[in-house]
């Protein structure tokens, strides 16, 4: 007898890690993620999109009970939720339009605008790094979005999540108009220690099971199976 | 094929003018007794919850009132220009017109608003850059912001919403009246712009308060199109501090207070041409 | 019925002769005749509403024209001034007749829009139901043709309508807004409104059944004053004590026609036609 | 840039994937249901709020005051977001005082919810104003047959302003199917939302905009014939015109 | 006025010795009387608009309540369904009191509305402004009392009911809305429908004072057809001629009392009071 869980992450198409297919099916990374650490946990995880924007009073107000949305653990974050263990961390990246050469520093991104997903850790890093320094930042709800106005030239650069980015890049729209500018530098305080699953305070119990199930699957293989599907690199980090 | 006129349903939804309480009102037993209870809640929601933020954000919290007043205040005005030949048109125009200007107002108004502006956001929007013509015109450095986009949106549908109130309008104006003013010898176009326009602007004034307000509840809207109004800033505020209930109650606060004002502004100005009765 | 055909199309030609007024109008005066209705037919599709009807009437002349319910006084009044266009006939104001053309659908309209203007701009038309402009103070409706059609100065515009006003008996309320007013009021205001434009021909289409019967006289009253300084008018009306009191020719309609016409005193004294007597013998 | 050849690429609407007809449906079945619900739940909410503000007692008639003052002062957006989160969080932690366990709330039900509670406002004041329309002297005389007063509402009041009230308890459906747009902003998958879906995924945003809004207007036009039937039939005895 | 005095509160007993009719009403007789208002008193706030006013009817009793314009006429009689609550006094309908206790405000409240909702059922009332139901058709209205308050089978309803449309001549109109009907139509519906519950009396308050005057003639005339198999009836009326005519006994209300009252050729041939006299002689 499974406990039932309700697992969130954003509605939002979030390619390579979540995004649906026309038949309504939500695919990617995380997805494979998920099912692996419910398995292995012996959860009955059932998924549940909902707004990215509102995940965490979500999260607290049970209408999910985890969330598996690529949310980095933060300082912040943690003083309203708890987070298991990092399950990826990857760096971040920044994005411009072909045939425009310019750096991801402050420097480079100065008198520019550029684009990040609202409530990331990159809205934080790019208004404390990019923002103070000449650049404007502009939030937008997803980050296919921030993609999309990129594409559209509406924006002239995009911060995210380096493989999100990747992704972007090898889809048709983005080898047509974009490539990666470079990383930026690593913040920690800001970036976070990686991507957790966010729980909801004081539920250790749960949380002691996906430590546990998060260390298994890493240890056992599955992790390394279903990423190379993905990722042609290691994107638990270290 | 027309949907209902919109008047009876912008009473019904919109707060107007004569829902105001007077200051007298308040002075009953029961009222104030309900009062203390309010204030009591209030005061608690302030001592128990989270405010701690508020001062770091007033600054982006006035601004946000300032984009979202713009948008209100431009696009009403706007969209009521428009409104007035829509609304004439369905009234007096050749059955080309007519039909062009109803189906206008039966499409905006059949669908919702948060489609029209994700339709002019993303899905005009990112055909502009497919087109160098468009990319190298001065446009462009508009085209590329969104308010323009939220601007025409809400635009559209007040002149949709209006026009039909108009249409109302222009067609309620007594007969006798435009006939008493050609039969003193004015021209179509005299006629138009003494009478019958002021006349149906006049009998429109109510509705066309309520739908002002009604506007103002659809200006949060443009936030989901990158638009920072006051909507926007909260949603900034809930993700930085992932509190739940503390910046959505500010939000309502400053909605019914605008509400509130602005439905104070209308009293005032429908004070000054007296109607009688109704 | 051969009397009938006599009367219809008849010219009811100078008054002067009929009556003992000489003329002395406080306007101008002339050859010309105020207005000159010829021969005026008018259908509203099947229905023949007017059925050729003539009607002359010189400077200083006052038209009482009655006839039962649906026998096309009004429309004759709305035809002079062409809120109603004639089938057919033609109509001359001060001499002047309006160029008409066929409209191509079996009717007549006006070959010049701004000669129709201009002469509308002549003739004060008071309604039955007022049709004073509701989004204005009673000053501004009286004001409003004088500057906006004839393009008279502001403060000049306003010095006449407050003598206007106060001759009336309205000018406490010159600020009041139409609604605001009894129906008296209001009908007295649409008189000073239509004499605001010094009109050549004042018309009036039952000014008073609009009204409650106590405000009945109030108008009257004015209408009285009017009359009595020799102004050319031409009034439908049902109130025949008042007809005959104010008035110095009559004018019968019957289903379209003009079933018979003379002095007040002829036709009240010594109606010849069955259906006049009818008529007046149903009023009293 | 984009190769602009294949400008419109019908076949993403196919009704079976890969086509994203077949979701577009889908959600436009679950905006409908909601709209349904939403509708129903304020029409309800809307008869006793009518009656109370009429015939309750001074503190019902002042809370419903501040209940309609509210929703009609405050945006959907905002009263969607605050019920979404706080107003199912409430109904638990209520649940929860009086000892009973926290109930599931599934999206459709928190859907249903917001819109109920929002049209439940504006269908308060339509149906108000349709109440005091119906003549006085027509309860007065229901009074004089005898009626109860339950009697007096379900027989005469209520059948009797049913003309005055469908015009605007029509608006308010018309409301009610365009509202559910703005539950995509809570993520849940009516067709707004599963329409973003499908032109993100595939970039055909004019595409799927321009089909989710025929959608739309179509819902629309089939509801007008059905309004037009029925307003007809509870007009029936009174005059033309007015 | 010291007969003033006399009058106020006086209870007017069984009319029978008054008048030649000997009761053989069509309808159930007894010693109970069909209505009885003792000392009735009602305020509208500061205003107290009945003072005392007492009123016997026994069974086929027609009794014509006449007066000035806001003497209590129709307060009087709306205190008798309740439709008014009265401050003080009582009301017995057939010999049953309607139970009233205090309100805490100064006035009284029933204590038991099913008693009144009963009692009312026995009350046939035909009001001024027909109150006809505007969401059902003529049939709909006279049967919905009987069916959904007296309980009887619906068929039988219906024969009922087109038997009554039939003698007020509306059998024709049964299945037409109220709204279609003339005002004298709508009169004889709301008057087919009050005798639809077979009351034990009828009431009308000022039956024909909203129709046009040629409307009146039918009203009445049913009224009368009614008034003549001896029915129990107490009506307001401003038709004078009518109340002499149709009633055995006439009550005249002056400031909210009885002022006099007695039979037809009393009140009208030989009226006391100076008030009666002045009323009278300002009708004719
Ligand atoms: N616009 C119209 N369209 C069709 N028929 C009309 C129109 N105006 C007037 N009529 C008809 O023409 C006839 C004459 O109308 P008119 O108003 O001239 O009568 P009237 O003599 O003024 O009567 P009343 O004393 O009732 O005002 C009537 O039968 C009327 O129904
Ligand atoms: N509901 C009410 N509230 C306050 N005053 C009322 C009310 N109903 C009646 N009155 C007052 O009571 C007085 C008597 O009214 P009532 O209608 O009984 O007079 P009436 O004799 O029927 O007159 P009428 O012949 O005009 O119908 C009037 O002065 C009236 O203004
Ligand atoms: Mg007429
Ligand atoms: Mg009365």
């Amino acid at each position: 007898q499974a406990e039932q869980i309700k697992v969130g992450f954003a509605a939002e198409p979030y390619p390579p890690f979540t995004s649906p297919d026309a038949s309504g099916n939500w695919e990617g990374w995380e997805v494979e993620f998920q099912k692996a650490i419910c398995a292995e946990a012996k959860l009955d995880c059932v998924i549940t999109p909902v707004a990215w924007d509102g995940i965490i009073p979500a999260l607290t107000s049970k209408k999910i009970d985890i969330i598996i949305g690529s949310m980095s653990i933060t300082e912040e974050r943690l003083k309203t939720i708890d987070f298991s263990d990092k399950y990826y961390n990857t760096p971040t990246g920044v994005i411009g339009p072909k045939g425009v050469a310019f750096e991801a520093t402050p420097e480079g991104l100065s008198g520019k605008t550029i684009g990040v997903q609202v409530s990331t850790v990159h809205q934080d890093y790019a208004n404390k790094y990019f923002g103070e320094n000449g650049a404007t930042v502009k939030e937008y709800q997803t980050q296919d979005e921030a993609n999309q106005d990129l594409a559209a030239g509406r924006l002239d650069a995009v911060q995210a999540d380096a493989i999100a980015l990747d992704a972007f890049l090898k889809s048709d729209q983005g080898k047509e108009c974009c490539e990666l500018k470079g990383n930026v530098k690593d913040d920690p305080a800001i970036l976070g220690a990686g991507v957790g699953i966010g729980i909801r305070k004081g539920e250790d119990e749960l949380k002691g099971k996906l430590n546990a199930a998060i260390k298994a699957i890493r240890e056992n293989g599955t992790y390394d199976t279903f990423s190379k599907a993905y990722f042609d690199f290691n994107i638990y980090g270290e | 094929m027309t949907i209902p006129p919109p008047d009876e349903t912008t009473h019904a939804m919109a707060f107007t003018p004569e829902d105001l309480p007077t200051a007298a009102s308040f002075f009953q037993p029961h009222r104030i007794l309900l009062m203390i209870i309010f204030a009591g809640i209030v005061l608690s929601a302030a001592w128990f919850m989270r405010w701690d933020w508020l001062p770091q954000y007033l600054p982006k919290l006035g601004w946000g009132i300032v984009v979202t007043l713009a948008m209100l205040f431009s696009t009403a005005f706007l969209g009521f220009l428009f409104a007035v030949p829509l609304g004439l048109v369905q009234v007096t125009g050749p059955w080309p017109l007519k039909l062009l200007a109803s189906g206008f107002c039966t499409v905006i108004r059949g669908t919702p608003l948060l489609l029209q502006l994700w339709l002019l956001y993303y899905g005009l929007g990112s055909l502009f850059p497919q087109f160098p013509e468009i990319r190298n015109s001065f446009l462009w450095p508009y085209l590329r912001e969104s308010w323009p986009y939220g601007v025409a949106a809400l635009t559209i549908s007040f002149a949709a919403y209006e026009g039909e109130v108009m249409r109302g309008a222009f067609a309620g104006v007594p007969a006798g009246e435009l006939e008493a003013g050609r039969a003193f010898g004015m021209s179509r176009w005299t006629v138009f712009r003494h009478i019958w326009l002021p006349r149906a602007i006049h009998r429109a004034l109510p509705t066309l308060n309520g739908e002002t307000v009604l506007q103002l509840k659809s200006t949060p809207l443009v936030a989901t199109i990158t638009v920072i109004d006051v909507y926007a800033v909260i949603s900034k505020v809930r993700q930085d501090t992932y509190l739940t209930y503390e910046p959505l109650l500010l939000l309502a606060l400053i909605y019914m207070c605008l509400t509130g004002i602005l439905v104070i502004l209308f009293r005032k100005l429908e004070n000054r041409i007296p109607t009688r009765g109704a | 019925m051969p009397h009938e055909k006599e009367n219809q199309g008849n010219c009811f030609h100078a008054s002067n002769s009929d009556v003992s007024r000489d003329g002395d109008s406080l306007f101008m005066t002339g050859e010309a005749q105020a207005i000159a209705v010829t021969d005026l037919h008018k259908r509203f599709g099947p229905l023949e509403v007017l059925k050729g009807v003539s009607l002359t009437a010189s400077q200083g002349d006052v038209i009482a024209i009655i006839g039962g319910s649906g026998s096309g006084k009004s429309t004759l009044l709305r035809c002079i001034n062409m809120l109603e266009l004639p089938s057919a006939g033609s109509v001359s104001i001060h001499g002047e007749t309006i160029a008409m053309k066929k409209d191509g659908r079996g009717g007549l309209m006006p070959s010049n829009r701004k000669q129709v203007e201009r002469l509308r701009a002549q003739l004060g038309m008071v309604f039955q139901s007022f049709n004073l402009w509701q989004h204005m103070t009673i000053l501004q409706n009286v004001i409003e043709a004088p500057v906006h059609v004839l393009g008279r100065p502001k403060d000049e515009a306003i010095a006449t309508a407050e003598t206007l006003l106060r001759r009336v008996g309205l000018y406490e309320k010159r600020d009041a807004y139409p609604a605001f007013l009894s129906g008296g009021q209001q009908q007295r205001a649409a008189i000073a409104r239509a004499l605001a434009i010094q009109p050549l021909v004042m018309l009036f289409d039952e000014p008073t059944s609009a009204l409650d019967p106590e405000l009945v006289g109030e108008v009257l009253s004015v209408i009285r004053d009017i009359a009595s300084e020799k102004r050319t008018m031409i009034l439908v009306t049902h109130e025949m004590k008042f007809a005959r009191e104010v008035s110095n020719h009559i004018v019968f309609l019957s289903q379209g026609k003009i079933e018979e016409q003379g002095s007040p005193d002829q036709i009240f004294g010594d109606p010849r036609s069955e259906r006049l007597k009818r008529f007046i013998s149903s009023i009293h | 840039m984009a190769d602009p050849a294949p400008f419109i690429n019908w076949s993403l609407l196919a009704l079976s994937p890969p086509g994203w007809g077949g979701v577009l449906l889908s959600g436009l079945f679950n905006s409908i249901q909601i709209a349904v619900g939403g509708y129903s739940l304020g029409l309800l909410l809307g008869v006793g709020g009518a009656f109370g503000k009429l015939y309750g007692g001074p503190i019902l008639k002042d809370l419903l005051e501040c209940y309609t003052t509210i929703v009609r002062a405050v945006p959907e957006l905002v009263l969607i977001l605050l019920l979404y989160y706080a107003g199912t969080d409430l109904i638990n932690q209520a649940l929860g005082l009086v000892g009973l366990p926290s109930v599931d709330i599934s999206g459709l039900a928190a859907g249903i919810f917001v819109i109920g509670v929002v049209q439940g406002a504006y269908s308060t004041e339509v149906l108000r104003g349709a109440i005091k329309a119906v003549p006085a002297g027509q309860i007065e005389a229901a009074r004089a047959f005898g009626m109860s007063p339950v009697k007096v509402m379900g027989r005469i009041t209520l059948p009797a302003m049913l003309p005055y009230a469908i015009p605007g308890l029509s608006n308010l459906w018309l409301i009610a199917t365009k509202d559910t747009a703005l539950l995509a902003v809570v993520g849940f998958s009516e067709l707004t939302l599963v329409t973003r879906q499908a032109a993100g995924s595939t970039k055909a945003y004019l595409l799927f905009f321009l089909a989710a809004g025929a959608l739309y207007l179509a819902l629309t036009l089939v509801s007008n014939v059905f309004i037009g039937i029925i307003e007809r039939r509870a007009r029936r005895g009174l005059v033309k015109a007015a």
